[in-house]
């Protein structure tokens, strides 16, 4: 499969009078064409930063991309001009947003909202986009489609937004679609119809997708492979079963064994002591250096590298350097 | 500043001598504020523009300056000055006031003939004098006139100046004959009462009369020099030439009162050209003074400014005290700052202007120790705060004004100033106009002393001031009395002889001038401000607009 | 036949000094008033009729998704709604219609710990303060003992005493989190309700905090009211779970029992939409339900679940399945098994 | 819709009535008769009792509340004390002007207003945006009289351009152009305030709109800045605008009072002060329940426009 | 007890908490970025300093008349020049500065504590109490203010205290509305909860709970009402129904000298009054706006 986006050492920060807080902070990673690439962090990991800058949207004022590149099809979206980037948005790439009840416009119809992305990116006449509309309604699962085109967000439910959102996220074919937390705001069981949703999509439309999320339980339902970043870093990539079967570092696995699950009983769990660390304090070294339970003295003097410990594995972390299996 | 606009043009001057209000075509006051005037009161003079040389011409039109909407068109029901002065251009009367403020025929042919008994006055009336419909005036109009406001369904404001007069008939077409029921000094002056048209309200009950807005808002139909063309409420009203009039058309073709909110606004507007002549308080005499385009007349108003002090206060009670309190006071000072030294220092109830001021009467100059002499002499020693003492009571009071006056505004704090000088404490304290004539009218008389002026009218009579059976629902607020004075106040009235009622007059107003209820301020001066092309204006002391058929534009 | 939960009520109360807690045909309804008029137009039975019994020392689970009512069940219990109808038995005594003057005594015993670290401390106030304000309320022990016992406190859930001067906003929301179980631990009381406790932390940081909460129940003899969505973390924390559908009880079991062998279709589906732990189990087939959680202001007839219910049947839609106990300690309102 | 508006119609009685009684409590309390003061002083006690007599003034208070009242039931507002005229036509031949004058500063008030506070808040922390909020807060703290003096004799005297005062030149025929002439000012010296108010609120709403999720939506479909803001931000910003603009407009009434003395405009606001001073009381009590009437108006005309705008609104 | 998956919790807080930042010093802090309300902040104190030191400083006494010395320009004699009655303007400034001060801090405290009041007890209790007191609110705001203001003043006669007592009356219904709606959403945020399942009281958590983190949009309004009804001093003064002389304010001082004359004439007389009454409240309206910023809620939470 050929590579669709690759970033390199990407570094987002943001400035405010007294400090610079390096939220996004050197970031690799690829995405295959059709493949589903899970980006797993906790709030403050940078991995929300990340989808934006992509997107060309980091808030401002503030945030600013201060080095890397965004390969998109070959093309550097860093180096693009506004005018450039207004054309890939929306089109090549798109997004859908946590918050399916604040995401939508509340005084434009649904209808206007899908078919003004055809009309500006597509060029379709009122008519065809409105064609379209009813279409992607339709495979985003609405029944009766036309009714839903002449309403307003506020009369859906949570779910029946988020639906909305992806049929506008797919409407112009993007290459990539970009989901931040696409069910974290949902119930289960609607997360769960969304889920399924999106499986059915990916294939048929055979966009790569990023799938940004706090919960293993989604990765393990979508991805193809995750990227695990913590304190603006990745610390960890890999395929999703392996990732599941044997994690590599010891952040992966602290996340790992502190999920309660419903199909295994403990008595205890195993937990990540501390706190995640905010931009403005991260620890010198590792950054987990002080969650770490392996911490080592060169954890504390030294940034360690992401390297590939395994085939489509790679790990950050000083225990693979020095060959000591994370397993112990 | 404001103010004075809004509270319409009786805020300034209260007028007095109820009987000698009334004259038709004497607005009962001016718009003059606070201002004063000091021309010598002698020349209310022609101001005439100097080009005399151009001679009267027809045609152009005059916009005039007016602070407030006219109420009505209708002198019988009317009581504002915007009115009057409308009413003024409109309307004839019999007799009329000439510059002197003696009255002369207007309508009527000569000086009436009047009985021996003075009960009986006998008026011959121009032939041929149109109303502006082209209907001819009779004796049978002036009767009718005459008569609204005598009749028992009368319910207009005017009634009590009728209170003598008994029976109005017509001898024949032209002569008309009224027959008082005593003899009425004032009588000559309510005989200049507006003569309405019978012929249109004949036939309007008199009970509906006031509200027949068709003649008395929307057309209103006289035989004056200036005939009713419209009315933009707020805005404008606007008279045109009467072409027939009966002595002669006026020069100008159209006049205008332009109403504007402010007196700023009135002298802003004379700048630029858009109102062509205005009343010009003395507050801004010198802003007018150098417009190029204006001529300045001015001439002593009929009025006067005083201090008056509540004589039911224990305080004012003593007359030497009265007579301190005015040798403190430099009202020189005051005439020559605040007034700009438009005004002459006044020293009793009466104008200059009038055939009834007295040739001499006690005066009391500025003189502070004398003051402190007088106030020793009545027991007030200074206390320990430097404030007069008497039997363990301060000398201590408020003077009272209304506000949007700035003139008494700043009296009241000059006072302050002066009789702290001689250990007297003032507090100036200023009121709404509302509020202030309920506090000191009946019943109330709640004040210690009030800084006010009196618009007078063209009748002396002395009695609405100063009478003491005034003090209880009249104008007498301060509670004046004295025997002499009220003796004299029952009798002039009715004596006709002008020198033999002046001589009595003159007796009151020295004793009033001893006795000092009052401390009187000055005789202000009032000023016109007119465009320098306009010819044929006379300076007229109680009516702006007089004679405005004789006005002209000159080239 | 199947005994309802009053018939279990009858046998509960044989052992009646095991019950600490006794919920019995509540009912919240809000009145929903219609726009800037405000004029009741009709009401959200956020809680329709709610039964159940949380036994000393146990830990019940209260699961449900958004508006089904667990939280106002929580919070008309410990009496911040005033009921609409039913009753709340604490140690047996109906303390639902108590007045606030009464309830006091009551507010030592049930003591809650909120969903939101950020909202659920005063950020005027320092630590404690906030610590020491149910003392002062109650105008217990002397100030000393007051900063002593706080101090304590926090060293119990795992905080340094010496941060009692801090504000909220210096701490991270576990650190909140743990104060407002500090908070709820001051009086020493014998129930505590968990409203969401952990819903708003990170997945690390959850762990900590159910960690200490697990502790705290056996060194403190607690019982959990512990509502929450996550059926992963209720299955950990709790002995015995119920769930609530649009106001209405549901299920109530044991825990192994509820997710082993669930007896509601709601129950089923519920545990079938919990996305899988790990990628090899993802094929396995689940059940999916169709549409939303209807409005609770109007409710379905019948059967509230009826119309999302892969199993329904036509008079799931005209009456209102009773909570009956099918096995021992496993109630279920359904007409399936009737 | 129709019906919320009837029921909010029925609400607005018993605020007016309450408003009513107050007013004429206060206005009764209010020391100084109308009579005294309309009246000549040369006129005698007799006339003047006659007066009061005729208008019912010597009646009990509140007999005379339910005259008032009844009357104004019957559509009947009363004849002016003073100006001898019905009430009705001293208003309507003011209000056309007062009506103009706000509709025209209102007008200003938002072309400007609107357009500088989106700018501002779409450039916050710009030198324009800096320029704007300070000039807008230099709106805020003049004193308008002293704004409307300055502005008169700047441009009326000193470099001529406008006119000093009135509605248009005298005697001309009705002209556009010369109407424009003459309201440019004093609809400027209105609207100053509530455009600086508004240029603010506008602001505000649009930061507020702007870091919504919906315009990171929008910005994530690829529009151009321009149509996120104006396309998907104003709408929304406007909203809240709305109901502050219902709230402006007694205050525009409130604020006409200054500038229709200060511009010899021949308004219900310069009518009311008047009145007020001559204890005019028909005419005191029209006005005030007119604007009062105006005040509720505007809030439900506010509500509404604020459920026509916002979809979320239901009635 | 702490379990070792818990570690030490002294080195979690020794990490995390980093250096100790109160709630005052944040607001402080985040005030002190905004360069206009600082500035504005010291122009005020300096403008409330010298009228507060006015007998001290001022070099004539304020209502002292000098009619030889009328309309005098600026100079060493009076630095600013003097009035239409010969009174030394800056002096007269200071004193006026004290009493439109005055006029505005009174007016504000007591519409405050009005508006507060009632709307603390509106919205914390609601129903019945809040739709009576909210349709109170209601008759108040639909009354033209200007029309009242107008009506009261002339009633009551102008002095500073009625003047103060009437703002106070009239003005409250904002900072009710404001407080009420504080209290919609504070009553039911988690920790007034919390403080109601420990037992206490309505008034301890109105008081004690509430109203403290309601205060921070109460603060911003009322350093704009100041500033508001400074103005509205100097408009009713416009219109002759302020503060009554021989009391000076800055709005009759202002409206004194509004004559064609003057402005053409003694230019200073109109322009430093109606400066002293721009920048004072052009720095209230900035300080507001500094502490609006200061005092968001957001701030602390992010």
């Amino acid at each position: 499969m050929s590579t669709l986006l690759e970033i390199k050492n990407l570094k987002t920060h943001f400035f405010s009078k007294d400090k610079v807080l390096p939220v996004v902070d050197g970031v690799d990673f690829k995405v295959k064409k059709g493949e589903t690439l899970a980006i797993v962090g906790e709030s403050g990991s940078g991995k929300s930063i990340t989808s934006l800058s992509i997107m060309g949207l980091v808030p401002k004022p503030g945030g600013k991309i201060v080095e890397g590149e965004i390969l998109f099809d070959g093309k550097d979206l860093v180096q693009l001009s506004e005018n450039q980037m207004y054309k890939v948005r929306g089109n090549d790439i798109a997004m859908i947003f946590q918050e399916p009840m604040s995401s939508l416009n509340p005084v434009l119809t649904i209808g206007e909202q899908i078919t003004e992305v055809l009309i500006y990116h597509k060029k379709l006449s009122k008519k065809e986009a409105r064609q379209k509309a009813i279409e992607l309604l339709k495979i985003v699962g609405f029944a009766r489609a036309e009714g839903i085109l002449d309403d307003y967000p506020h009369r859906l439910s949570g779910g029946m937004r988020q639906r909305v959102m992806i049929a506008m996220a797919m409407s112009c074919d993007p290459k990539l679609l970009i989901a931040d937390e696409p069910t974290t705001a949902l119930d289960v069981t609607v997360q769960a119809q969304i889920l399924e949703l999106m499986k059915d999509l990916s294939k048929k439309f055979e966009s790569s997708i990023i799938l940004i999320t706090h919960d293993l339980g989604v990765v393990a339902e979508l991805a193809d492979r995750v990227i695990v970043m913590y304190a603006g870093q990745v610390v960890e990539e890999s395929p999703v079963v392996s990732l599941f079967d044997e994690p590599l570092h010891p952040y992966t696995q602290g996340l790992l064994s502190s999920i309660p699950k419903l199909d295994e009983e403990r008595k205890r769990l195993t937990s990540i002591a501390g706190n995640v660390p905010s931009p403005d304090s991260f620890p010198k070294g590792c950054r987990f250096n002080t969650r770490c339970p392996h911490v080592m003295q060169v954890c504390i003097d030294k940034q360690p590298d992401l390297i590939e410990v395994k085939p489509g594995r790679k790990s950050r972390c000083f225990l693979h350097e020095e060959g000591v299996n994370s397993n112990g | 500043m404001k103010k004075l606009l809004l509270l319409m043009a009786m805020v300034l001057f209260l007028s007095i001598f109820a009987v000698a209000c009334g004259g038709g075509d004497d607005a009962p006051e001016e718009p003059a504020d606070e201002s004063p005037g000091e021309t010598d009161a002698t020349e209310e003079d022609e101001d005439e523009d100097e080009e005399e040389a151009t001679g009267p011409q027809y045609g152009g039109e005059l916009v005039l300056g007016s602070m407030s909407d006219p109420v009505m068109f209708n002198p019988y029901y009317s009581a504002d000055s915007a009115s009057a002065d409308i009413e003024g251009q409109l309307f004839n009367g019999l007799m009329t006031s000439n510059t002197e403020l003696e009255m002369v025929p207007d309508l009527a042919v000569d000086y009436p003939e009047v009985s021996e008994d003075g009960l009986v006055w006998t008026y011959r009336i121009h032939e041929g004098v149109l109303f502006h419909d082209g209907v001819e005036l009779t004796a049978e109009d002036v009767v009718f006139s005459f008569s609204i406001p005598i009749h028992e369904d009368y319910t207009g404001p005017r009634a009590s100046t009728f209170q003598y007069l008994e029976s109005v008939e017509a001898l024949d077409d032209y002569t008309v004959q009224f027959t008082l029921s005593q003899p009425d000094a004032a009588w000559p002056i309510t005989a200049s009462y507006s003569i309405l048209p019978k012929h249109i309200l004949g036939d309007v009950p008199i009970a509906d009369l006031e509200d027949y807005n068709e003649f008395n808002l929307e057309n209103p139909i006289g035989t004056g020099p200036f005939k009713f063309a419209g009315w933009d409420a707020g805005v404008s009203v606007t008279l045109e030439a009467h072409e027939d009039y009966f002595e002669g058309r006026p020069y100008l073709d159209k006049i205008t009162w332009r109403i504007a909110a402010d007196q700023n606004a009135l002298v802003l507007l004379l700048e630029t050209g858009d109102v062509d002549f205005i009343n010009v308080p003395s507050s801004e005499l010198a802003t007018v003074e150098t417009f190029d385009h204006v001529n300045i007349s001015s001439t002593l108003a009929l009025n006067y400014s005083f201090i008056g002090w509540n004589l039911q206060n224990p305080l004012f009670q003593d007359v030497r005290v009265r007579q301190a309190l005015t040798h403190a006071i430099d009202r020189q000072e005051i005439v020559e700052t605040i007034l700009e030294g438009e005004a002459e220092v006044a020293h009793a109830p009466a104008s200059p202007l009038s055939w009834a001021y007295p040739d001499s009467v006690p005066e009391f100059h500025f003189d502070p120790d004398r003051a402190r002499e007088l106030l020793a002499e009545a027991g007030w020693e200074p206390g320990s705060d430097g404030i007069l003492e008497k039997d363990g009571e301060r000398f201590s009071f408020t003077v009272l004004s209304n506000d949007g006056n700035t003139t008494r505004r700043d009296i009241g704090i000059i006072m302050q100033q002066m009789l702290g000088d001689v250990g007297i404490e003032v507090t100036p304290e200023q009121m709404e106009w509302g509020a202030f004539l309920d506090k000191i009218n009946p019943p109330n008389h709640d004040f210690d002393a009030i800084i006010l002026g009196w618009n007078l009218g063209l009748d002396p009579n002395p009695e609405a001031i100063w009478a003491t059976w005034e003090i209880e629902q009249g104008l007498n607020f301060i509670s004046y009395s004295n025997e002499r004075v009220d003796e004299i106040a029952k009798e002039n009235s009715s004596i006709v002889d002008q020198d033999e009622r002046a001589e009595l007059l003159a007796e009151a107003f020295q004793i009033i001038a001893e006795e000092q209820p009052y401390t009187f301020l000055f005789y202000p001066n009032q000023h016109l401000g007119m465009v320098n092309t306009l010819g044929g204006f006379v300076h007229h002391p109680r009516v702006t607009f007089y004679r405005v058929n004789d006005w002209y534009i000159s080239e | 036949m199947a005994k309802t939960l009053e018939q279990e009520k009858l046998t509960v109360n044989e052992n009646q000094s095991d019950i600490l807690l006794e919920v019995n045909g509540l009912k919240k309804f809000f009145p929903v008033k219609a726009g800037i008029l405000q004029r009741t137009v009709g009401h959200v039975k956020a809680v329709d009729d709610v039964s159940f019994y949380v036994k000393k020392g146990e830990t019940f689970g209260l699961v449900g998704e958004s508006g089904c009512g667990k939280s106002t069940t929580g919070r008309t219990i410990i009496r911040l709604y005033e009921p609409t109808d039913g009753k709340v038995l604490f140690e047996g005594k109906d303390i639902s219609n108590l007045n606030e003057k009464q309830l006091k005594p009551y507010r030592r015993d049930i003591q809650m710990v909120f969903q939101d670290p950020y909202s659920s401390l005063n950020p005027r106030k320092t630590v404690g303060t906030i610590l020491e304000e149910p003392y002062r309320v109650h105008k217990l022990y002397s100030k000393a003992e007051r900063k002593e016992r706080v101090e304590h406190l926090l060293e119990k859930v795992g905080l340094n005493p010496d941060l009692r001067n801090r504000y909220p906003h210096e701490f991270s929301g576990g650190q909140r989190q743990r104060i407002g179980i500090a908070r709820a631990l001051t009086l020493n009381p014998k129930l505590i309700i968990g409203d969401e406790p952990v819903s708003a932390l990170d997945v690390s940081i959850q762990s900590q905090v159910l960690n200490i909460m697990d502790d705290l129940q056996k060194d403190f003899g607690l019982t959990y009211l512990f509502i929450a969505h996550d059926l992963g973390v209720v299955k950990h924390i709790s002995d015995r779970i119920g769930v609530m559908y649009l106001g209405k009880m549901m299920e109530i079991a044991p825990k192994r029992r509820l997710y082993s062998n669930p007896f509601h279709p709601y129950t089923q589906a519920l545990l079938s939409a919990v996305p899988k732990s790990h990628p090899s189990e993802v094929k396995k087939e689940r059940i999916i339900l169709k549409g939303d959680v209807p409005s609770p202001s109007n409710p379905p007839k019948g059967c509230v679940f009826h119309t999302r219910c892969p199993k329904v049947m036509d008079h799931c839609k005209q009456e209102i399945p009773a909570l009956k106990e099918l096995e021992p300690g496993h109630f279920v309102a359904c007409h399936l098994y009737e | 819709m129709t019906t919320y508006i009837i029921r909010r119609l029925v609400m607005m009685v018993p605020i007016l009535i309450g408003i009513s009684i107050l007013s004429f409590g206060i206005m009764y309390a209010a020391p100084g008769k109308p009579t005294v003061l309309n009246l000549d002083p040369s006129i005698s006690v007799e006339d003047r009792e006659r007066q009061m007599e005729r208008l019912g003034l010597n009646d009990p208070v509140h007999i005379q509340y339910l005259r008032w009242m009844g009357n104004v039931l019957q559509g009947d507002l009363g004849h002016s004390f003073t100006r001898k005229q019905p009430v009705t036509k001293l208003i309507m031949d003011r209000l056309p002007n007062t009506i103009v004058l706000m509709v025209v500063s209102t007008f200003l008030a938002v072309i400007i207003a609107i357009p500088f506070g989106v700018l501002s808040a779409t450039r916050q922390y710009s030198k324009l945006d800096y320029g704007v909020t300070f000039t807008s807060f230099i709106g805020l703290a003049t004193p308008n009289f002293w704004l409307g003096l300055m502005l008169i004799m700047l441009f009326s005297v000193q470099l001529g351009w406008t006119p000093v005062g009135g509605v248009s030149t005298l005697g001309a025929d009705f002209n556009l152009l010369d109407r424009i002439h003459h309201i440019i000012l004093p609809a400027f010296v209105l609207a100053t305030a509530d455009m600086a108010g508004l240029t603010r609120y506008t602001r505000s709403s649009m930061l507020e709109v702007i870091n919504q999720d919906y315009i990171r939506t929008a910005r994530a479909k690829g529009f151009r800045e321009r149509t996120v803001v104006y396309k998907h931000g104003l709408r929304n910003g406007l909203i809240p605008i709305i109901t502050i603009f219902g709230l402006m407009l007694p205050t525009f009434i409130g604020g006409s009072v200054v500038v229709e003395t200060l511009f010899s405009w021949p308004g219900i606001g310069k009518l009311f002060i008047d009145a007020t001073f001559e204890r005019d009381y028909p005419v005191i009590m029209a006005i005030t329940m007119f604007a009062a009437v105006l005040t509720v108006l505007g809030n439900l005309i506010a509500d509404i426009l604020y459920a026509i705008m916002d979809p979320r609104i239901e009635y | 007890m702490a379990k070792p998956e818990i570690n030490l919790p002294n080195d979690i807080n020794a990490q995390t908490l980093g250096k100790r930042r109160s709630l005052l010093s944040i607001i402080v802090a985040k005030f002190f970025q905004n360069k206009l309300a600082v500035i504005a902040l010291v122009v005020l104190s300096i403008i409330i300093t010298s009228a507060i030191l006015a007998p001290l400083i001022t070099p004539h006494d304020p209502n002292l008349q000098n009619l030889r010395h009328r309309l005098e320009p600026p100079g060493p004699e009076f630095w600013l020049g003097t009035d239409h009655l010969g009174r030394d303007l800056f002096s007269r400034l200071l004193y006026g500065g004290r009493v439109s001060l005055t006029v505005g801090f009174v007016a504000m405290i007591g519409a405050v504590s009005i508006g507060t009041t009632i709307g603390a007890i509106a919205g914390f209790f609601g129903g019945k109490v809040d739709a009576f007191l909210m349709r109170l609110v209601d008759v108040i705001i639909s009354f033209p203010n200007i029309f009242l203001l107008i009506t009261l003043v002339a009633v009551l006669e102008p002095s500073m205290e009625i003047l103060i007592l009437v703002f106070a009356l009239l003005s409250w219904t904002g900072t009710s509305r404001l407080v009420r709606g504080e209290f919609l959403t504070l009553k039911n945020r988690e920790f007034v909860l919390a403080a109601r399942t420990i037992g206490m009281s309505n008034t301890r958590i109105i008081f004690g709970q509430i109203l403290p983190s309601a205060m921070g949009p109460v603060i911003v309004a009322a350093t704009l009402a100041v500033g508001n009804f400074i103005l509205a001093e100097s408009t009713l003064s416009f219109l002759g129904l302020g503060i009554q002389p021989p009391r000076a304010s800055w709005g009759n001082m202002l409206t004194y000298s509004q004559s064609v004359t003057i402005f053409r004439n003694a230019v200073w007389y109109p322009t430093f009054p109606g400066l002293a009454i721009l920048i004072t409240v052009l720095c209230f309206n900035f300080i507001g706006d500094g502490l609006r910023d200061a005092l968001d809620p957001r701030i602390v939470e992010k």
